[in-house]
């Protein structure tokens, strides 16, 4: 597997509308144990991504990615801005100056997010966050690519351990995040992050099915 | 949706901009980063004091910018904490040769903006100090969390190193003062009812008619736990045992009272909740020296109130009688 | 009942010891007839001035007693006058050899009370005057009524007058002005909600989930009409025709602005009020001179907000400007 | 027909008592177009009358009646306060130093409330008050009276008419008190003042038919 500018363009725009349209969802989720904004903040960020798409540098993926870091970090507010800048920041930085991105890079690029997640949030696996989902689903494409699966059954394979995980975080007690502070009364409901990373991987793997890829 | 509200998306800055029309000659609002600032800010011999947080709070904290108190608010959306160029951009504007002291109420979000926003106003030479307020005793377990929260208890922080950097106190001394203030301080609240963030539209959570939300967080974050509705007295008394004994305040102190409504709640219902207050700390040899009935720090429109102690000594008394000139004002 | 409420007889009685307790340096309270009196009045060169009123509109006006505003309020329960008795025992406590005046807002039961506790003083010899308020333009037609009823523009015939006696102007001149505060001086008011007086115990009436009731009384008195809810730019802009077409206030003139919060409604909300009404008087060629944005005058914890307009001229301008110290603060 | 001073004083028991058990009604026809304390203020005024009763005068009856006036006048707030007061001082005045009063007596006595309700209020029949009970009922009272009836057939026929003409208040759009802030909306429901003392007849006639008269 190997992708190259348009995918990576590709996969912001779907992450973007993903946002988007689950506006409403995400902030429901958030509202069971947190303040219910995350909805809100993740699609204004995003937003704020389309908004700007057409003067995005491109010179390359990495590049591309790390303006698109700089946009929600700088711009998005709330505990998310800062955790999903990082993100894609630290996956721009790792990403380099290749044009196109191999199945190494990108799983590489996905550990790199992580890492500032954990960094930037100072959380780990367990908390109940996002990362509950980021971290399992970047262990099965990684342990997919090596298999010799191509891109889009890897991807379609992680993205099934992505909603497992996301659904299992109704069992976590919360740790970090605004929801940590409701303690054992955060059992029980799963984490907003970790669900709208497992929709955003569902999204697309249908788009990957639908589209193709290179 | 029962509110006064257009675009909810403009909610915040159409706020920023009554406050901005409503006060011309002595605030100066910078749309870009929802930034409420003193006109006459930054001077020379001053540090700027600067307080961000999400909005909702209200009057928390862009309507107690002004003299005595903080030199500008960049607030973020409706119960987000601001961007991190928000603080980056405020902090360039209110750069004082004397410094800048930024106070952040102790949650994840703020955090990580102020900390990536001082990282980069350093860069750029200014003399930055941020000063953490986390007064909430709701949240018990420190290992598990962030730590505590912080709530209305922020108020005296603001209060005293406004009027300490006013008498020319220099940033080290505010860092000294604002750690001080917070360490006597411990707030908590109750919610009747839940919020409505004007995004969302519907309440954050549901709560049953004869149920409170004892130990809610000012973002309607669920509290320590989810009990029957009592009488007034009852609720203060458990509001009181639970914020006197985690200092704790013992008998002989003099202390700051401090009702404060979450924003639904009638001021003739806190003067009834402060009565019990004061007389249950006067029935433990607790002095009231100074009291506060009002709303300091709500959560939209939730009915409900905190209950906050301050431990006074001869230094914070002066302090916190000091005047201040804010926008949000009777007269 | 969502409320912070003991035995709700004593939800008056409760908030006036609250107050006292909270005040114990400038306030008197005497039970017996729910009286809040300045601890330094009556003057011998000052008139007193006295407000009576239902309660369940604080901080109006328990809450506004002190140097510059009012020596003394002796309100009935709530949304009930006073009793004559209480008029009349606070007369004779306040009274002044410069005499008293009594404020009174235009309703039946607050006048019968307000006449009778007049007619016993006089016969004692005190010397009385008294001044009634009614702003409401929401009352149309004074043929079939005792005329507009007193609402939050109430408060700026207190400041003025509470002002110039602080000055020593006589009891005729304290007419004079107030009267002519009055005169240039009209509001109207919206309820989002209702309100739920304590010892009802539910809400005074029912309004569904998308209507607004316009021209409401702050008793929670029905308003002009049932509306379905619009946005606050289309809310504003028809509270401000009313306003502003009935003294009528022209192009020119400078005005104070007022947006009162009825109790339920957090001031985030109403500033967003506050910079509709501003632009759009200023689009009318009015400048807004004095801006005043928070609760004066509320309806125990309905959700609402009304708007009052007076028009300023020097005099009164200067009147305004004065300070003034009560009970409801911020510091 | 004729009454004493035990007759009086069972008269006032038994208006405090229906004021006291009709403390949520009242205040429930009061919320409709009002602001939903009469109830309220209604009982918390007889209840001070209850609280004081064997401290009150009990020269003659008008003396008892001027005395309950004072409390109710001087202590109650709203609008029932300084109404219901007068109405008990004027009634109380107009007995004199009678100690048995005849039927006529009675009759003078309730236009003497009346006049003063009217005076006090500045207000009419017609209005959508109180008064729009009390005159029909004294009216029908007198005339049965002067037909010979024994009273209590004629208490009873005059309950009739104040039933009647309290529900007629539905009919009326209200003028004076704070029901007349609506203007056309207050038609449609009954008066409050009105209804009680609809129901405070009706409560006397029972009493009348069970305990008898002198
Ligand atoms: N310290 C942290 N580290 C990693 N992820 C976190 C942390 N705190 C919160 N999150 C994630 O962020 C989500 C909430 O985001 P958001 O609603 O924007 O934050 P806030 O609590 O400030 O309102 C949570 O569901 C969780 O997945
Ligand atoms: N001016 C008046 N004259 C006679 N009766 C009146 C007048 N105003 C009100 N009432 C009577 O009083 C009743 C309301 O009493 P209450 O609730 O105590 O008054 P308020 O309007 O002050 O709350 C009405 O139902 C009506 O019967
Ligand atoms: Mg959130
Ligand atoms: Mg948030
Ligand atoms: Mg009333
Ligand atoms: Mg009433």
């Amino acid at each position: 597997m190997t992708a190259g500018p348009q995918d990576v363009e590709h996969v912001v725009r779907t992450i973007a509308q993903t946002a988007l349209d689950n506006e409403t969802y995400f902030g429901e989720l958030d509202s069971v144990v947190g303040d219910g904004d995350f909805g809100y903040s993740l699609a204004r960020g995003f937003e704020k991504v389309v908004e700007g798409w057409d003067d995005i540098d491109r010179t390359d993926p990495g590049t591309f990615l790390k303006k698109v870091g700089m946009i929600i970090a700088s711009r998005v507010g709330g505990t998310s801005g800062p955790l999903w800048g990082t993100a894609f920041l630290r996956a721009g930085s790792t990403a380099g100056a290749s044009a196109e991105l191999t199945g190494e890079q990108v799983v590489a690029m996905l550990r790199a997010a992580a890492d500032g997640i954990k960094a930037r949030g100072q959380s780990d696996v367990g908390d109940k966050t996002l990362l509950d989902v980021l971290v399992p689903f970047t262990d099965r494409l990684e342990e997919e690519l090596t298999g010799g699966a191509d891109g889009g059954a890897a991807l379609a394979a992680a993205t099934r351990t992505a909603r497992e995980a996301a659904d299992a975080t109704s069992e976590m007690v919360a740790r970090k995040g605004r929801a940590s502070y409701t303690g054992e009364r955060s059992r029980g409901s799963v984490d907003a992050g970790a669900m709208a990373l497992a929709v955003i991987a569902e999204r697309l793997t249908q788009s990957w099915t639908t589209e193709g890829a290179s | 949706m029962k509110k006064f509200v257009n675009d909810p998306k403009q909610f915040v800055p159409e706020m920023l901009e009554g406050i901005a029309l409503a006060n011309p000659d002595t605030l100066t609002y910078v749309p870009e980063y929802n930034l409420i600032m003193r006109s006459d800010a930054p001077r020379d011999g001053k540090v700027s004091i600067v307080q961000g947080s999400g909005s909702g709070h209200e009057p928390a904290h862009v309507m107690i910018v002004g003299k005595g108190m903080l030199d500008a608010a960049c607030p973020g959306d409706v119960f987000a904490a601001p961007p991190m160029d928000y603080v980056y951009e405020t902090t360039k504007r209110l750069a004082s040769p004397a410094g800048v002291l930024l106070l952040v109420n102790n949650y994840t979000g703020d955090r990580m903006a102020f900390d990536m926003g001082r990282e980069m106003a350093e860069a750029d030479g200014i003399r930055v100090e941020i000063l953490t307020v986390d007064d909430d005793v709701a949240v018990k377990d420190s290992l598990y969390t962030i730590g505590r929260r912080g709530v209305a208890g922020n108020f005296f922080v603001i209060k005293a190193v406004g009027a300490a950097s006013e008498r020319g106190a220099d940033l080290d001394e505010l860092v000294r003062i604002g750690k001080k203030v917070n360490d006597v301080t411990r707030t908590m609240g109750v919610a009747l009812t839940a919020c409505t963030p004007p995004a969302k539209g519907s309440p954050l959570f549901e709560l049953g008619a004869d149920e409170m939300e004892f130990g809610v967080g000012i973002h309607g974050e669920p509290g320590r736990e989810r009990r029957p509705m009592t009488n007034a007295d009852a609720i203060v008394d458990e509001l009181l045992e639970a914020v006197a004994s985690d200092l704790p305040y013992a008998s002989g102190d003099r202390v700051a009272l401090m009702i404060n409504g979450l924003g639904g709640t009638p001021i003739s219902e806190l003067y009834l909740l402060y009565r019990r207050a004061h007389q249950q700390l006067a029935a433990r040899g607790i002095t009231v020296g100074r009291s506060y009935v009002n709303e300091y720090c709500t959560s939209l429109d939730m009915a409900g109130a905190s209950l906050t102690l301050v431990r006074l000594d001869d230094e914070l008394d002066g302090l916190l009688a000091e005047p201040a000139e804010v926008a949000i004002r009777v007269f």
